[in-house]
């Protein structure tokens, strides 16, 4: 305890190390207060304002951090807290960065989203809390605390996906998205008590230590293990555990499918990442335990289904959702692609950047949908058409985001894609880098399907578009902005993130 | 003939056939391994009060114990959260739309955002 | 940092025609593309550099500093050109402005957004022919996917959205078949180079640096990459069999966007053959000949066949794209000055002759609103100018002697024929030249039907001479094609220069 | 005590039986209820091998995932609710609105 | 002597420029840019005729003026030369003095009546001339064949010059595309010889005929793919000779010819009589150095030769136009030369080229005037009776009619006389082959006699049997002064060349083409040649009894066709005797049916080719490209169907999927054990 709250060699206490967490959970607080205060409350500026401003501000003391050296290699190393349950180091505030940015972009476009909506107050709050327990989850050092945060994020969420109480279509994806993630969290605790009738243990670092005594077990360890990560794909929506994802996707408020899919997603990522790398350490595994290869597994078909799936959509909404479940797979190679004794920073680091930029051009796509939802266009590719000579602002940006989700070049997306197949090749693991770059191949045809419908296609004489939103737009150009941006800076970025991972093995 | 009690089987089982299949892998996945020392707890240990340290990251339990402070605190937050939610949801508007919408692009969100004062009182009614 | 300014320039322009009133964007787009005709004029003015830049020789307005440190690789912001690429610089520049010019009357709608892609494009072409850095490189390449597809989808005839999708995608699918290979190859050479510039791995490999990969020994990867990298390629030359793409690409594409497919885009192509396939990996290549030189043939004559058996006069001009392009893969394959030299020529020269071509039936086609030959017969009548141009276009592309396509064919077969990578190359050659007299064929013939004899046109379009700005670049255009025919050594020089140091031997016959 | 094995196969047994109730009942609340049959399985095993390690990681552990459980079924009922009034009922596989 | 020589490029350019002028200003010059044209010829023909005397004092000139491509580091250079010697300076004087007075007569003949496009026109003919010129002085195979080519193009576009009717494009098209069959090989040719010599020049001792020489003596050594160097020369030879096929519309690339009748007359006599159609066998000519090295190449034209004479001078016979008339005796007098060429007589092939030059011109000139008389009507039947209406037209076509008949002493008879003479001295040396060339060539005699006089005398004799003949239009000067001036010379160009003469009378130094022949540069005169060439010569008794045999047989057989022709058709209601032919005339009134398995070729095989192509191409390759991507979105819309929209389905797609990974797992990582 008295080492917990001691002072590390800066100026600040180590609790302070939590920040990010604290600001969004406070956040979150506040507007259930505003909510307790005045239940009704519609001023929907303040609200949303105020929540974007607190996810920037946890964006802003999380890159001060990961700036400053924060819980890195350069000022002493991880800052454990409270009995290790909670570890602050550089990919902990890497991935907050993601949580955060994206929670803002969210945040900002939900300002017209919501606009006419009830419970305002209660919407923003739910995300910023899911925020937190993403946040958590990034920083979990062990089981107990990652299951518990991973809750903390899938709960608001489910509630997040059925705001539009009396929209089928909102109130069916809840449902899906809660039984399966019920389903899941089931086979997730089953899998940490599996683990821990192996180990003894849930501190990450501990499991880690008591592997070589787990010699009888290793069928006890090895279920729990796939069971783990059964909870993990269950959170990024891969393959088998993604069934909710197309349907959550599709049926939640846009705003809130953008986060489920960036944000998430890359939660999930976070916590997986953490738990097999510290946990289940390559090189130390018992014999029969072979995760890498069930990621492996796990990529190639994610990514395979996720992108045939999204080939033959009508409505662009699912057809993100199906992406989503695509790049999910890519996401995977971080894993998928570890040896031990290989260049696994480089690999980890790739898909972490990929994280990042995904987290700027999939966020602005779903927003871009938000956009056309709130001019009551429609969903379907059709429904697209000609959309380019009404609003052309926004659908340049669109068009940014889907040439930069099929990797072209311009467009960060391109690198983020590039570097990670590159580090899976690196890593030896070339045959994963060839599957990657076929469904590269393939989504571009399904993404330049947006791009065709947009400018290409003639509009239907009835398309008016209403006013223009400025939060939505506000939100889609900053992400148009990002992804541009992240090709010339992509530099720094690989080059942290790349950083932060070596500090995990 | 005799007639005999008959278990009724139907194709809506034939899914559980899954679970069936999972627990056989599992029993014989369990029951091929060996354990450890089965170490138990001393014999005077207070295990409740063990429990109870273990909630605050205290280090005066019998029984040692990882720190589960954290887990408390979020624990805490995330009921909070699942009790806004389960309100969110579950309170009743006054009087909800007739029949349910159907996931429409947003088009009636469209009509709820840009309508007239009266619609949109007309459309939470 | 003279390249740089032209890519500038040229990103600006585009820039500022996007934001322009459609009802000037034309002109300004013309008048702003001159910029970089002078700067590219300029630029073969003080050219005073040889040898090929990726095997050591000197490199003119070379620009070179990392960028990006991946692992090991780094990426470098490394721009020049050589000799094989300055003509390439000259043609994109030259070509663009005219195609500009000759759009000025088909393009009636969204005109800024039209030219400011056309710029767009350009500039990523110049990008493309400069970039000496595969990312680089791979980003401007790609990069100019994306104008064209918007260029056809947007503006083109009544299919072109399925044209704007295969194009899109075909290439694509190719681009990352040879992104593939090429990586494979960097990977293969391990820590013998150190980035992504092409002089270094082209180094690298002719030193035998490469070790193995994936499995794969050496010399299979290598095998495997020059394959990948050649079907790459060949989608954008493009080859028989995968040149379904372009035919329908042409046809649906607006006029100056044909103009600028077949006269810079296809040479995108071959040109990355050349630096690639054929600079870094000539064992592989000379290994490859009897393939390669049968593809080269196939795409010579198939081509040619198939161009008699059409009755669109845009897809016949594609199609005997198609053919021409064949004559460059022989020259390439041939590995002689006058082969890859002449290979080399003809990019520019067919560059130059099927842009001629596309604008001489986009003239025809502004007018009459129909390219199909039966529609009409007799246009000389009433387009006497236009159809003058058109003949001698025509006889252009059918190699007349003292225009350029005569001295890039006759290099290229002089090239091949005399070429000892192998026995049979005088054979191949010979069946390719044949592709001379199937040209002729449906060149002659479909002049017979549309341009002479009576009078005859179905439409309700009134049939007259064409506006002086229409023709004006076909003039231009005609001009340049009779001035490189006559002279060839205007680029000739200093491509030989350039292509010398790839052959090994010295140069040679 | 008895064989730890023997608590796994009963843990893994009521999880099956959970799983069973999930695959083959079609009723929302069954679900849940059969969600928190799984869950409990979970609680077994960690209760069981907390003695077998000798620390009560697993027993405190096991109170979370309750408290979790409650607060899962509580945000599980809130989307019933609304299920119900959507689409008058609590049938799971009523909601088919979206799908391929 | 810094003189003319360095003039002889403004022979070529002189007419360029007339071609620049005419096509930028025609339209505001008067004439339509005939002037321009007619000073330009009339000024390329003086320096020629400098040009030819100089050379005549013994002096030759070959010298690079311009490169092309210059190749670097070893490759070979392509350049333009200049070479001037007896040959070329004769052949300069030919093509201009023609052009010249095609210009002229054009005047007559397109202005006067009153044609549109005459800039195009004149553009045309001096684009035409400047190409023939710079073909006729070429120095190396390259630069000729380049020029060669333009001299298609130029045909081309004069031959479609009507192009709003239906026939002139047709034609036009015709013939470039039959010629380029034949280019085909020649380009071949030409891309051999570089490879095989690495130089193309026609004389010097880096020439390649002289390099040929060298290697088959040994002495040097060239690339020559693997073949033995005689059959790889022979081959090279034989693919040059594809060109020349084509354009001397030698059999079986004669079928553009006839057709082409369907240009302008004065077109006619300029590119089908005296020059482009000569470029074939000046081209054979000019570099015979190297095909007298080679026995089978010769062997192989002169029996082309025979065979295109005998051929189409039988097709000749039947034809009702007076311009088919005489595009059939022109590819057969083309035969002629080929079989001179073939036969050893290199002398005897230039002396019968300029001869034929000159009488060929005439015929079409004043096939031109009869046509302008005429009314545009062609149909000799239509004819009759002209000699008292248009007397210099006949006078002067009657001497070129004598001349293309043989009959002694026009110019014909000396110059064929001289190719048979040759063929049947060297056929007679141990090469039966000439003799069977001979033989055609020598019954080929007979029906140019008959076809040539059925012509004279129905379109002059006889009764007029239409209006038009009985009122015709009248020409004036500018028809009638190139017509005396061809008149004259077809008549008396037989005496610079009279062997026969001089074997048989003895009188030595009358083979003044002969002498002109030798003065060449080395390796390019004509002893050298005759020395080159595999033949030996026999004779019938000896030489003067053998001339003489010779001389008797020709002449008697023309002046026997010539006679029949007098009896069939010298009448004042003359009727078609060729009916009585039968089937053998339908034959040979459809051309042997050589345009039709032409024809048939294009169209019944060719198409059906590109049109099955096409189909493939749309279909396989396409289908495939297409199919791939229909494969690709099926299994899209197969494998979304997972997404059944039931979450009792997912959970248990789900579980099943655990359950199959742990399955998995399980048994490879050992866990049941």
């Amino acid at each position: 305890m008295a080492g917990a709250l001691a002072l590390q060699s800066g100026p600040l206490p180590d609790w302070t190390a939590v920040s990010p967490a604290l600001i969004l959970a406070l956040t979150g607080l506040l507007l259930f207060v505003i909510d307790s205060i005045d239940s009704d409350s519609d001023n929907t500026v303040l609200l949303a304002g105020l929540s974007t401003v607190g996810s920037l501000f946890a964006f802003g003391v999380a890159g001060w951090f990961l700036v400053e050296g924060t819980g890195q290699a350069a000022t002493g190393g991880a800052i454990s807290l409270y009995g290790d349950a909670l570890v602050v180091d550089g990919m902990s505030l890497f991935f907050t960065l993601i949580f955060t940015i994206v929670a803002a972009m969210v945040c900002i476009a939900s300002l017209d989203y919501v606009a006419e909506q009830r419970h305002q107050a209660e919407f923003f709050s739910l995300v910023l809390f899911a925020a937190t327990g993403m946040t958590l989850m990034s920083m979990s050092n062990s089981l107990a605390t990652a299951f518990i945060s991973l809750e903390l994020a899938s709960l608001p969420s489910y509630a997040l996906v059925a705001y539009l109480k009396d929209n089928r279509g909102s109130v069916e994806a809840a449902l899906k998205y809660f039984l399966i993630g019920a389903l899941s969290s089931a086979v997730f605790a089953f899998g940490i008590s599996l683990v821990y009738a192996a180990t003894g243990s849930l501190l990450l670092s501990d499991i880690a230590s008591s592997l070589g005594d787990a010699d009888g077990m290793t069928g006890i360890l090895g279920m729990g293990v796939l069971m783990l990560l059964g909870g993990f794909a269950f959170k990024t929506a891969s393959v088998p555990f993604h069934f909710w994802a197309p349907e959550a996707y599709e049926g939640a408020p846009a705003p809130i499918s953008a986060f489920l899919s960036s944000a998430s997603k890359a939660a999930g990522f976070a916590i997986a990442f953490r738990v097999f790398v510290e946990a289940f350490p390559l090189g130390q595994l018992p014999a029969g335990v072979d995760w890498v290869l069930a990621f492996q597994v796990l990529a190639v078909v994610t990514m395979t289904l996720g992108n045939f799936a999204a080939a033959t959509q009508e409505n662009v909404k699912r057809m993100l959702a199906y992406s989503s479940i695509g790049h999910a797979g890519y996401a995977l190679i971080g894993l998928a692609a570890l040896t031990a004794g290989g260049p696994n920073a480089n690999v980890l680091g790739a898909s972490m950047a990929h994280l990042l930029v995904y987290g700027f051009m999939n966020t602005g796509a779903f927003l871009f949908i938000a956009l056309v939802e709130y001019w009551g266009v429609g969903t379907t590719f059709e429904d697209y058409n000609g959309l380019g000579a009404r609003a052309p602002m926004a659908c340049v940006a669109m068009s940014v985001f889907m040439f930069s989700l099929a990797g072209l070049p311009p467009f960060g997306g391109f690198f983020s894609k590039y570097v990670l197949f590159y580090s899976a090749i690196e890593a030896g693991f070339w045959w994963l880098a060839a599957v990657g770059a076929v469904n590269s191949a393939l989504s571009l045809f399904y993404y330049s399907r947006v791009v065709k419908a947009m400018w290409i296609e003639d509009a239907a004489p009835t398309l008016e578009l209403g006013s223009k939103p400025v939060g939505l737009y506000t939100a889609v150009i900053f992400a148009a902005v990002g992804t541009l941006l992240l090709l010339p800076a992509f530099q720094p970025v690989i080059e942290t993130a790349q950083t932060v991972a070596t500090a995990l093995f | 003939m005799t007639t005999k009690p008959q278990l009724k089987l139907g194709s809506h089982l034939v899914p559980g056939l899954a679970a069936v299949a999972l627990f056989v892998v599992m029993a014989a996945a369990f029951l091929t391994a060996s354990f450890p020392q089965v170490q138990g707890f001393p014999a005077d240990a207070n295990i409740t009060a063990s429990i109870g340290y273990a909630m605050f990251n205290l280090d005066f339990g019998d029984v040692p114990s990882e720190s589960f402070l954290v887990a408390f605190i979020v624990i805490a937050v995330a009921l909070d959260v699942a009790l806004d939610g389960t309100i969110l949801l579950a309170r009743r508007e006054s009087g909800t739309a007739e029949g349910g919408l159907i996931s429409d692009g947003g088009r009636r969100l469209k009509q709820t955002l840009t309508g007239s004062e009266t619609d949109e009182t007309e459309g939470e009614n | 940092m003279m390249i740089e300014a032209l890519m500038a320039v040229t990103f600006a322009a585009a820039l500022v025609v996007f934001v322009a009133p459609d009802e000037y964007a034309g002109r300004l787009a013309a008048a702003l593309s001159l910029l970089p005709v002078v700067g590219s004029l300029l630029m073969w003015a003080q050219y005073d550099a040889s040898g090929n830049a990726l095997l050591g020789g000197d490199i003119a307005f070379e620009t070179d500093f990392v960028w990006l440190s991946l692992g090991n690789l780094d990426v470098h912001w490394f721009v020049g050109v050589d000799g094989i690429s300055l003509p390439l610089l000259v043609l994109t520049t030259i070509l663009t402005t005219l195609a500009i010019v000759s759009a000025w009357t088909p393009i009636d709608v969204r005109q800024s957004q039209f030219y400011g892609l056309m710029l767009f494009m350009e500039a990523n072409l110049l990008g493309v022919f400069t970039a000496l850095d595969f990312f680089v490189w791979f980003v401007f390449w790609e990069a100019v996917l994306v104008p064209m597809y918007f260029l056809i989808g947007i503006w083109g005839g009544p299919r072109r959205k399925y044209a704007a999708i295969k194009f899109f995608v075909y290439t694509n699918i190719a681009s990352l078949v040879m992104f593939i290979g090429f990586i494979a190859l960097v990977f293969g050479l391990g820590d013998s180079v150190s980035s992504m510039r092409l002089p270094e791995i082209a180094q690298a490999l002719r030193a035998d640096q490469l070790g193995s990969f994936a499995g794969l020994s050496a010399d299979a990867l290598k095998l495997v990459a020059f394959v990948a990298m050649f079907l790459g390629f060949a989608v954008k030359v493009p080859v028989v069999p995968l040149h379904t793409w372009l035919p329908d690409a042409h046809v649906e594409a607006p006029t100056p966007a044909s103009v600028m497919l077949a006269g810079v885009l296809l040479k995108m192509g071959t040109y990355a053959l050349l630096r690639f396939n054929f600079t870094m990996m000539p064992d592989v290549a000379k290994a490859l000949v009897v393939p390669i030189a049968v593809i080269a043939v196939l795409s010579v004559i198939y081509g040619a066949i198939l161009a008699l058996a059409q009755q669109d006069l845009k897809r016949i001009v594609a199609y005997s794209s198609v053919s021409s392009m064949g004559y460059v893969i022989l020259g390439l394959v041939a590995y002689t000055t006058y082969g890859v030299g002449g290979a080399t020529f003809q990019m520019i020269a067919h560059g130059l002759i099927s842009g001629l071509m596309f604008m001489a039936v986009g003239v025809i086609y502004n007018t009459t609103h129909t390219r199909m030959l039966g529609d009409m017969s007799g246009i000389a009548d009433r387009m006497p100018v236009t159809s003058g141009i058109f003949v001698a276009g025509a006889f252009g592309y059918m190699g007349l002697p003292l225009m350029a396509g005569f001295a890039g064919e006759f290099f290229i077969f002089q090239g091949s024929f005399q070429s000892t990578v192998h026995s049979a190359m005088p054979l191949f050659t010979a069946a390719a030249m044949f592709g001379i007299v199937i040209v002729a064929g449906y060149l002659l013939s479909a002049m017979q039907r549309t341009l002479f004899g009576p009078f005859r046109f179905d439409g309700d379009y009134e049939v007259t001479e064409a506006a002086f700005h229409d023709v004006a670049p076909l003039a231009v255009l005609l001009l340049l094609v009779i001035v490189l025919g006559v002279d060839p050594d205007i680029f000739f020089t200093m491509i030989q220069q350039a292509v010398n140091p790839i052959l090994e031997t010295g140069g040679g016959l | 005590m008895v064989p730890p094995e023997y608590y796994l196969v009963l843990s893994a047994a009521i999880f099956c039986i959970g799983l069973f109730g999930i695959l083959t009942r079609r009723n929302a609340l069954l679900f849940l209820m059969s969600v928190e049959l799984m869950l409990n399985a979970a609680n077994i095993n960690l209760v069981a091998f907390s003695y077998v390690w000798g620390n009560v990681t697993g027993q405190t552990f096991a109170l979370f995932t309750m408290a979790l459980a409650a607060a899962e079924v509580a945000i599980g009922l809130g989307i019933i609710m609304v299920l119900y009034r959507n689409f008058g009922g609590v049938d799971v596989t009523d909601a088919t609105t979206m799908r391929w | 002597m810094a003189g003319i020589f360095d003039f002889v490029p403004a022979i070529v350019l002189l007419p360029f420029v007339s071609f620049l002028v005419a096509l930028a200003v025609g339209n505001r010059m008067p004439k339509g840019g005939a002037f321009a044209g007619i000073v330009a010829t009339a000024g390329s023909f003086l320096l020629s005729l400098a040009t030819f005397f100089t050379v005549s004092q013994g002096q030759t000139y070959n010298q690079t003026i311009y490169t092309w491509a210059q190749g670097l580091d070893g490759a070979v250079t392509l350049e333009f030369g200049l070479l001037i010697d007896p040959l070329s300076a004769l052949m300069l004087v030919i093509v201009t003095l023609i052009a010249l007075l095609v210009h002229i007569f054009s005047l007559g003949y397109m202005n006067d009546e009153g044609e549109t496009g005459l800039p195009r026109y004149y553009a045309g003919l001096g684009l035409f001339t400047a190409s023939m010129l710079g073909f006729v002085v070429a120095d190396n195979l390259l630069m000729a064949f380049m020029f060669f080519e333009l001299v298609g193009l130029c045909s081309y576009l004069l031959i479609g010059f009507w192009f709003r009717e239906p026939g002139p494009p047709s034609a036009a098209k015709k013939a470039f595309l039959v010629t380029r069959f034949g280019d085909y090989f020649f380009l071949v040719g030409v891309v051999a010889v570089f490879a095989t010599f690495g130089t193309a020049a026609f004389a010097g001792s880096e020439s390649f005929p002289h390099l040929a020489e060298q290697a088959l003596a040994g002495e040097t050594s060239v690339n020559t793919f693997g073949f033995a160097a005689e059959t790889w020369f022979t081959i090279v030879g034989l693919l040059v000779l594809g060109g020349v096929v084509g354009k001397s519309a030698q059999f079986p690339l004669h079928t553009w010819l006839p057709d082409a009748m369907e240009g302008p007359t004065p077109v006619s006599a300029l590119i089908h009589a005296a020059t482009m159609v000569a470029a074939g066998v000046y081209l054979v000519a000019r570099m015979y150095g190297f095909y007298a090295l080679s026995p089978t190449a010769l062997a192989i034209i002169a029996l082309i030769g025979g065979f295109t004479a005998l051929f189409a001078a039988t097709m000749g016979v039947v034809k009702r136009e007076i311009k088919q008339v005489l595009a059939y005796s022109t590819i057969s007098q083309y035969g002629y030369m080929m079989l001179g060429l073939g036969g050893g007589g290199y002398v005897a092939a230039t002396f019968h080229l300029m001869t034929h030059a000159f009488f060929k011109a005439l015929l079409f000139l004043g096939a031109g005037s009869v046509i302008i008389a005429m009314h545009h009507n062609e149909n000799m039947w239509d004819m009759g009776g002209l000699k008292e209406k248009m007397p210099v037209t006949y006078y002067t076509f009657l001497s070129g009619s004598l001349a293309l008949a043989g009959i002694f002493p026009f110019a014909g008879f000396w110059s064929k006389d001289e190719v048979l003479y040759e063929t049947l001295i060297h056929g007679l040396g141990g090469s039966p082959i000439l003799l069977v060339a001979y033989a055609m060539g020598l019954l080929a005699v007979f029906f140019t006699g008959f076809y040539t006089f059925r012509m004279v005398f129905l379109t002059f004799h006889g009764k007029p049997r239409s209006q038009t003949a009985r009122d015709p239009h009248g020409v004036r000067w500018n028809v009638k002064g190139p017509l005396a001036v061809l008149g004259v010379l077809a008549a008396t160009t037989g005496v610079v060349n009279m062997v026969p003469v001089e074997k048989l009378l003895g009188i030595k130094g009358i083979d003044f083409l002969h002498q002109w022949l030798d003065m060449s540069l080395d390796g390019l005169t004509a002893h050298h040649y005759a020395e080159l060439t595999p033949y030996s010569s026999a004779y019938i008794g000896g030489e003067a009894t053998t001339v003489a045999i010779g001389a008797a047989v020709s002449l008697g057989l023309a002046i026997a066709g010539a006679g029949l022709a007098y009896v069939l058709y010298n009448v004042p209601e003359p009727t078609e005797h060729t009916d009585k032919l039968g089937g053998i005339k339908t034959l040979l009134y459809n051309n042997y049916y050589q345009d039709e398995y032409q024809v048939w070729l294009a169209n019944s095989v060719v198409r059906p080719i590109s049109r099955g192509a096409d189909k493939f191409d749309q279909g396989v390759v396409d289908g495939v490209v297409n199919g791939v991507s229909s494969v690709s979105l099926f299994s899209g819309s197969r494998v979304r169907r997972i997404q059944t929209g039931v979450v009792s389905n997912y959970a248990a797609l789900l579980t099943l999927g655990l359950t199959v990974l742990l399955l998995g797992f399980g048994l490879l990582g050992g866990w049941f054990q």
